[in-house]
């Protein structure tokens, strides 16, 4: 039954981490590939975790995986305005 | 099922590694080679941990993809010409402008018989059956050694000539570094989401540095990945614009400068004093001792980098940090 | 022979001597610093399959230390060389 | 469950190649920045499904440091640094 549950939320976490990387390589501009990417990666990597820390036997491991998930959300979202910011910047002086 | 997935691991690994190599030292602009060089590191920190070398990758994350890029990127800003537009600067980049077609050839000629030879080497050498002692000698006296990590044990006791020459060679980088320029002028102050981000980011990193610190005496970790890794959170209160990054100044920056070889030499000192030889330690004490050494190190190794990124000594400050 | 071994094996010296050749045919002091720094890569490369042993088994772990010293070993290095080369870029200003 | 494990990492190199794809092509810095925090993401998801399959629970603390690296990295990438003041 863990199994099941397990195997349902790692494959659909792959299917976002995949929908936000053909995202950032098929879309047409900078500021579209940055809002796929943002929400599908950190999203499938949340599902991916929940998946795993099912089969973590030790319940330090599973608060560590949510911990990495926290930080991965916070950076990514602030990293991605960053380099948004950098590129308007970049398009202001040219 | 799992060697299949390895394969697969390996291959796709290897087809990154060497494609963001071959971009990095191949493209026309230098600030877009550094950001290929990022995710070179990168994808090296995912390949050490593939080949089960997890305090090698520990410190690949720490350094390869993240100190490196930002000493490399702060260095591209300074570059002259470089502040109005960067991409606009390949005339000096250009690798082949003024050598003749014949140097290019024979230099591409020699480096790849150079790699045919190595590579000739190498493979002789995974079939000879008999470089297992050096592991063997490890794992017979880890006991002794007063840590469980073997990586640790070899860094800090069986080889702990290395480490210790290693920290000095690391003082004289900071030496000649000081001795050729000042400090870089420093960052603009940061917008609300980099301080958002650097409020939360910065006692995370110092955390885990001390997570690292401790954990290196039974898994992988240690006095290198901690220091990298607290380094990096002054490198991110500078480029947020701050002035206060957490170094002293004066006296007490030369003491944390000097602290990991200092402090090394004299346990080594101390156990020829207690009639051992250099660096040899007592089994029972040895575990407290490497702590302590390691958290010097560890002072020591954050400090070299940290004032690799400033480019210099810090001046004294003139006015009250706000 | 492991498939790991000489997969692993040969892009280490692959990476190395793609690292020489632009070492030493870049005009731009900065561009061979970096090449410098994956050359070395090919360097820690050789050194950690040498200790690897095969998935299931423990590898060397006197390697695995010599690479972890070269790294911050490299970036130190690295630091140095990029301040000789900002004093270079001040001197040259000045003329 | 093996045989999961198995998809997942291939989909998570997967996902990896089409980051290096945008990594290489770019146009924009800003692209090629995006394409690592990328890397980093499915680094870290990769760490964590080879800490299971090669029983090494020390890369969790790797995918730890590298999902706080990557912030750096795009703070370094993005941070400006002042005019000199007197020069």
């Amino acid at each position: 039954m863990i199994d099941l549950f397990s195997s349902i939320f790692m494959l659909s976490g792959i299917i976002f981490f995949l929908a936000g990387s053909i995202g950032l390589l098929r879309l047409p501009d900078l500021y579209s590939r940055l809002h796929a990417l943002t929400k599908a990666d950190n999203l499938g990597l949340g599902l991916l975790l929940v998946g795993l820390a099912l089969h973590m036997q030790q319940p330090l491991f599973a608060l560590k995986l949510l911990l990495i998930w926290l930080a991965v959300l916070a950076a990514g979202s602030a990293s991605a305005h960053l380099i948004a910011q950098h590129a308007r910047r970049q398009e202001a002086d040219q | 099922m799992n060697i299949i997935s390895l394969y697969l691991v390996d291959i796709l690994l290897v087809i990154s590694l060497l494609s963001l190599a071959w971009a990095s030292l191949t493209t026309a602009d230098a600030r877009r080679s550094v950001i290929l060089f990022m995710a070179f590191g990168l994808v090296l920190a995912l390949v050490w941990a593939r080949l089960l070398a997890p305090d090698v990758a520990l410190a690949e994350a720490a350094i390869g993809a993240g100190l490196s890029g930002a000493l490399l990127l702060a260095a591209i800003g300074e570059q002259p010409g470089s502040s109005i537009n960067v991409n606009t600067d390949h005339s000096e980049d250009v690798q082949d402008s003024n050598r003749s077609v014949v140097v290019t050839w024979t230099i591409t000629g020699l480096c790849a018989a150079l790699a045919i030879i190595l590579a000739w080497t190498l493979l002789q050498t995974f079939d000879n059956v008999n470089n297992k002692a050096t592991a063997q000698a490890v794992s017979e006296n880890l006991t002794d050694s007063g840590v469980s990590n073997p990586v640790t044990a070899v860094l800090l006791n069986f080889r702990a000539y290395d480490t210790l020459l290693e920290l000095a060679v690391l003082l004289s980088a900071v030496l000649g570094i000081f001795s050729l320029g000042g400090i870089r002028s420093p960052y603009q102050l940061a917008g609300p989401v980099f301080d958002g981000l650097a409020r939360w980011l910065v006692p995370v990193l110092m955390l885990t540095a001390g997570y690292l610190l401790w954990v290196g005496a039974h898994a992988p970790g240690g006095a290198f990945q901690a220091g990298a890794t607290l380094a990096a959170a002054a490198v991110v209160l500078r480029l947020a614009g701050h002035h206060n990054i957490g170094l002293p100044q004066g006296k007490s920056l030369h003491i944390i400068m000097t602290i990991g070889v200092g402090l090394f030499l004299l346990v080594g000192l101390s156990m020829l004093a207690l009639g051992r030889s250099f660096l040899d330690y007592p089994p029972a004490l040895a575990g407290t001792l490497i702590l302590v050494i390691e958290t010097a190190a560890m002072i020591s190794i954050a400090a070299t980098l940290v004032l690799a990124f400033l480019g210099g000594r810090p001046q004294m400050q003139k006015h009250k940090p706000c | 022979m492991l498939t790991a071994q000489w997969l692993y094996g040969i892009s280490a010296c692959l990476i190395l001597a793609l690292g020489l050749r632009a070492t030493l045919l870049h005009t731009s002091l900065l561009r061979r610093i970096i090449a410098i720094n994956i050359m070395g890569t090919g360097v820690f490369m050789m050194l950690v399959i040498i200790a690897y042993r095969g998935p299931d088994a423990v590898p060397d772990p006197v390697p695995h230390a010599l690479v972890l010293t070269g790294i911050v070993v490299a970036v130190s290095a690295t630091a140095l060389a990029l301040a000789l080369l900002r004093r270079l870029n001040t001197e040259k200003a000045d003329d | 469950m093996s045989e999961v494990l198995f998809v997942c990492v291939g989909g998570l190199m997967l996902s990896l190649l089409l980051g290096l794809v945008r990594v290489l092509r770019g146009p924009e810095a800003g692209d090629r920045m995006l394409a690592i925090q990328l890397i980093g993401t499915t680094g870290v998801g990769l760490l964590m499904l080879l800490s299971l399959l090669l029983n090494m629970s020390a890369l969790i603390d790797v995918a730890l440091i590298l999902a706080l690296l990557a912030a750096v990295a795009a703070a370094a990438f993005t941070g400006q640094q002042r005019e000199p003041e007197n020069d």
